[in-house]
């Protein structure tokens, strides 16, 4: 319990979480701090390609067996899957309508890419680091759970959806981000540890850093959604935001140790299985359901579990797998 | 100089919609438009600023000027793609310097 | 389709008064308007670019679609912010698609 | 508030050709104007989108609030600089609150 | 006296005075050479987060004493100070009308965060450090000058400004770049040498070459402001925007030896003394004083006194300190 | 032969060339993948200042000889005369009308700085560096093609363009890019070798790594053009957007051998002649001859030659000058 502690605290006073609450003080105080919309995306494209890159060189280096394929069919079911529990969670904690709890469902199934960087990051500076194809995984998850989404609200008497728009599933699998990461992957599968040497300095030396002040911006964002939502959340809503993710991550941890994950491994899974999308899904939502409510969905994603996972989760996970693993 | 006269349409959606909302006029024939950027905005659904936003959210402002009687055409493709989502659709009398160009 | 009669007014301020400005209206009870970026522009005090600017300075646009018969009340709200200030502040004649929207 | 009549003139111009604009604009003494950036658009010369561009290619919008009896000296001026070019220019009456500003 | 002349020539063939030059002539021939905005913004917050938190993980390695404190003393009454010598001279050397003598004292008595920077790196590869916690200093000194000049407009029979409105100061105090330099330094505080050791390869190695790019779009800014102002300016403005900066840069060579800061502090606290700002004061200028004209006040301190002290004053101040302590 | 074979592939199989087909490949599935205008240009801006700044450097270094000026009068004679060999090819392999005919030529006569860079970076990982000088090269033949496709036009009884507006020259001669890389070039001259090792982990670690996100963005837009110009092109056009560049390389070649440049100087000069403009002539091309179709000429220069020289070009004209040098 102790080594919980000291590790959220470790991992609370990084720079990378204290930018993060920079950012969100930043917003609170409504200070005019603001990073430019191209910066912050020029700063996403890049932590997608590092992150796919150096994934896709570690398997070319240390190879794939059957685990990567049950991974990625672990985290399609995860995706999948957790759309129903968060469903369900939301009926009995919240009053959200049908299709307010469908949004919020589909973005707790998909993933948060950033948040599973953090982990990385952590994990690497613990000297834990997951598999290389953990990255494959993470992009595997983006997509599915706006299926399940939809699937619910369809079944609600199609009252808030018109179901599948044609088009729009191609959309979402061929969403920017999806392509980047398993794009940048492949790339660094094909030029394995010689591409590596080419361009680590590029993608791995200042890593970190741009983190930094990517988390500063999504502090800033976060802070500003947490601001103009103040009222309209209630508590309930605010505790599914932070037991789904203990759910996801449960349900997650189980899986990981059934397929043989190494320790790394199980961590970046119960991190992906916690955390909410609020890229790839937001937008999505707002073509498939526009009914539902950004500021409930987003808030909840972005304003509670992110940090939630930032700070408390991620050293959480880790503690448990350390424990369970006797690593 | 001569000016024909035209409609002026403005129409600021969720730029997620954009790109449906340009293949609805395309369909409807509508094949002049100028999309504008927006930085933030306010309405029913209150209060946004793109700085505010990941991805792909925000808004753009589509502008198409078209001949007086195509205008309900227009508004009707336009209206397919607009109804269920926040924004506003307005119009105003116009003028247009090269009526080939429309 | 049904169009309802509207006022469009287009401000055209500098970016430091932008919140001030929303502020403004606001508390006029004018809550549906659209910021628009402006890149450059030239009026009395001279010309500008955004690209010769550091820092918040620039200007944006804020457009209003309103009922006509509010037009006076934005018009106030805005000149007490407008006032001391550059900029210019333009009204037309417009209609709105759905008019529970404003 | 006393409302001036003017005419509002918005021309959808390629940006190469921002400078020799604004420029024949100020040859023939009209010295306000505002200039808006431009995502993307459609016309007779087809589709396209500042994201399909490099350099200094893609368009802008400029705005000009003038006096109506000044309309066709801007409009003279704006055609020999859009004349051969692709884009387009729209007129719309307006009203300016403060007179003295253009 | 040589000395001075080949650290100035020296100073004046760094890559990074060769940029801003670049700059200023490209706007000068009217090349369409130009920075996206965003991405000199993007450059500029990165220049700051590194300042900052270089200077606060160097608090926490070298600690702090009382000088910190009478440092940040010293800076305080140098911004609130300064704008009043600089509206007396205005008014010996300039024609200009005061609410315009009271916007340009405003700029004189704030401080240009970049200037601070270049002189820093000069300083650094002099092998004469500054204390760290002149970061905290370049911080406190931004604002109170603004107030000054309110109060000198306010004077004047509130001929000009409208005083003091609601909500401003806060706005000044809460500025972008003061929430991030201070947070900044926070951080690296916080996190220490271990945090610096985190993300030195982001924030140290690229750093020179951001400030050449960084530069180059000043000197384009610059360029643009003076072609613009030709004639605007006479003379005795223009005498004035660099008479200012020496007189600032001495007053803050006392301060600086009266408090015992070391050398490298020392140039530091005259490089700020002698600096003008161009982004926080104009922001504020624009609200608070809209009957000033920028572009009086953008010129001389974007396109003389700035030019003027990375050039000549920085090796200058430098020199002067090296003289006295005998360094 | 088989050497050419591998080359291509090594090259081909970098993370560079991969970056752009992963660009391509996301535009042509529609993907909504893009990298902010504002980043895009801020990594061009990078690239420029970076190669300029080396070649400048370079130069200071090893120092210079007339071979210098030769080459730089061999580029200018390249780029004045390849558009008359481009406009005759055009003559006979498609239909396009004059004024299309001219400006596909001028595109032709002038440079891909990308591709020029990419080349750098081929030719420095096979140990054939050359000549620091090709940047000076590569920067005085943007413009002279301009020239003679307008003079092109105006032979043909002026029925296209207006001639040589007044201030257009001057606008092309000042035009950003040839500015910033000339602009560099000079400050890496003047540097020198302490220039370079004070901002070197800045213009030279990172530098790959950055050029994979702009091809990345190139094939984005190449994909985009490509995807719009279906049915636009005909096979003439095409097959002459192949031919093309091998002929500007074949009279590079023999340019490069008879003023006696390095073997690695003269795959670049064979790279200037082969690649063609997609920045600079075609804004120049907007205000001189407006008539001429932009599809025609960007999707020639940017979806064919640009992606052929990338792929199969570099090595090729690298094995040839291997061949021929017996190196
Ligand atoms: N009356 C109005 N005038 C101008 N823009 C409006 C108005 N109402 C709404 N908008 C714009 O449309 C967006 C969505 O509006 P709404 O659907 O009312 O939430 C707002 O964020 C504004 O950008
Ligand atoms: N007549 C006008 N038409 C359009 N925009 C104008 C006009 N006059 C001024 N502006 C805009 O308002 C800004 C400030 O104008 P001014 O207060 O006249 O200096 C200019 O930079 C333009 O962007
Ligand atoms: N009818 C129209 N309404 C609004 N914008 C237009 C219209 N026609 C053309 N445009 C704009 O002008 C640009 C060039 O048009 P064109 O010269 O017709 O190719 C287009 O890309 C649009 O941005
Ligand atoms: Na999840
Ligand atoms: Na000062
Ligand atoms: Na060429």
């Amino acid at each position: 319990m102790n080594a919980i502690f000291d590790l959220a605290l470790g991992n609370l006073l990084s720079p990378i979480i204290l930018s993060f609450a920079l950012g969100l003080f930043a917003a609170m105080a409504r200070s005019d701090l603001s990073i430019p919309e191209a910066v912050a995306k020029g700063m996403s494209i890049y932590l997608l390609f590092a992150i796919g890159f150096k994934g896709g060189a570690g398997v070319a280096a240390y190879g794939a067996d059957t685990t990567l394929l049950l991974a990625i069919g672990a985290g399609v079911i995860l995706s999948f899957g957790l759309p129903f529990i968060a469903f369900a969670l939301l009926s009995t904690m919240t009053a959200l309508d049908r299709t307010n709890r469908a949004a919020v469902a589909a973005h707790y199934g998909s993933i948060s890419i950033v948040t599973f960087v953090a982990a990385t990051s952590v994990l690497e500076s613990r000297g834990l680091p997951g598999e290389g194809f953990m990255v494959a995984v993470a992009a595997a998850m983006e997509a599915p759970a706006i299926l399940s989404a939809l699937w619910l609200v369809a079944r609600g008497n199609g009252s808030g959806g018109k179901g599948m728009e044609p088009g729009l599933l191609r959309e979402i699998m061929l969403n920017g981000s999806i392509v980047l990461l398993v794009g940048a992957f492949l790339i660094g599968l094909i030029t394995g540890e010689q591409g590596l040497a080419e361009i680590a300095p590029f993608i791995e030396t200042p890593f970190k850093g741009v983190l930094c002040l990517f988390l500063l911006d999504m502090g800033l964002i976060a802070g500003r959604g947490l601001r103009r939502a103040r009222g309209v959340l209630n508590t309930g809503a605010v505790a599914f935001a932070i037991v789904m993710p203990l759910v996801g991550a449960a349900t997650a941890l189980v899986m990981g140790l059934m397929i043989g994950l190494s320790p790394g491994g199980i961590v970046l899974l119960m991190t992906l299985g916690a955390s909410a999308s609020y890229i790839a899904v937001p937008a999505a939502m707002r073509v498939a359901l526009p009914q539902a409510d950004p500021s409930i969905y987003l808030t909840l994603s972005l304003g509670v579990t992110f940090p939630f996972n930032l700070t408390l989760g991620i050293p959480l996970y880790l503690a448990i797998v350390q424990f369970i693993t006797g690593g | 100089m001569e000016i024909h006269p035209a409609k002026r349409v403005e129409i600021v959606i969720e730029a997620p919609l954009e790109r449906r909302l340009t293949q609805a006029l395309t369909e409807a024939d509508v094949t002049g438009y100028t999309i504008l950027p927006v930085l933030g905005g306010s309405g029913r659904s209150g209060r946004w600023s793109r700085e505010g936003q990941i991805g792909q959210s925000g808004m753009v402002a589509v502008i198409c000027l078209i001949r007086p009687e195509r205008l309900d055409t227009l508004l009707k493709a336009a209206f397919t793609v607009v109804e269920d989502h926040i924004g506003v659709v307005s119009v105003t009398d116009a003028g247009v310097l090269r009526a080939e160009r429309f």
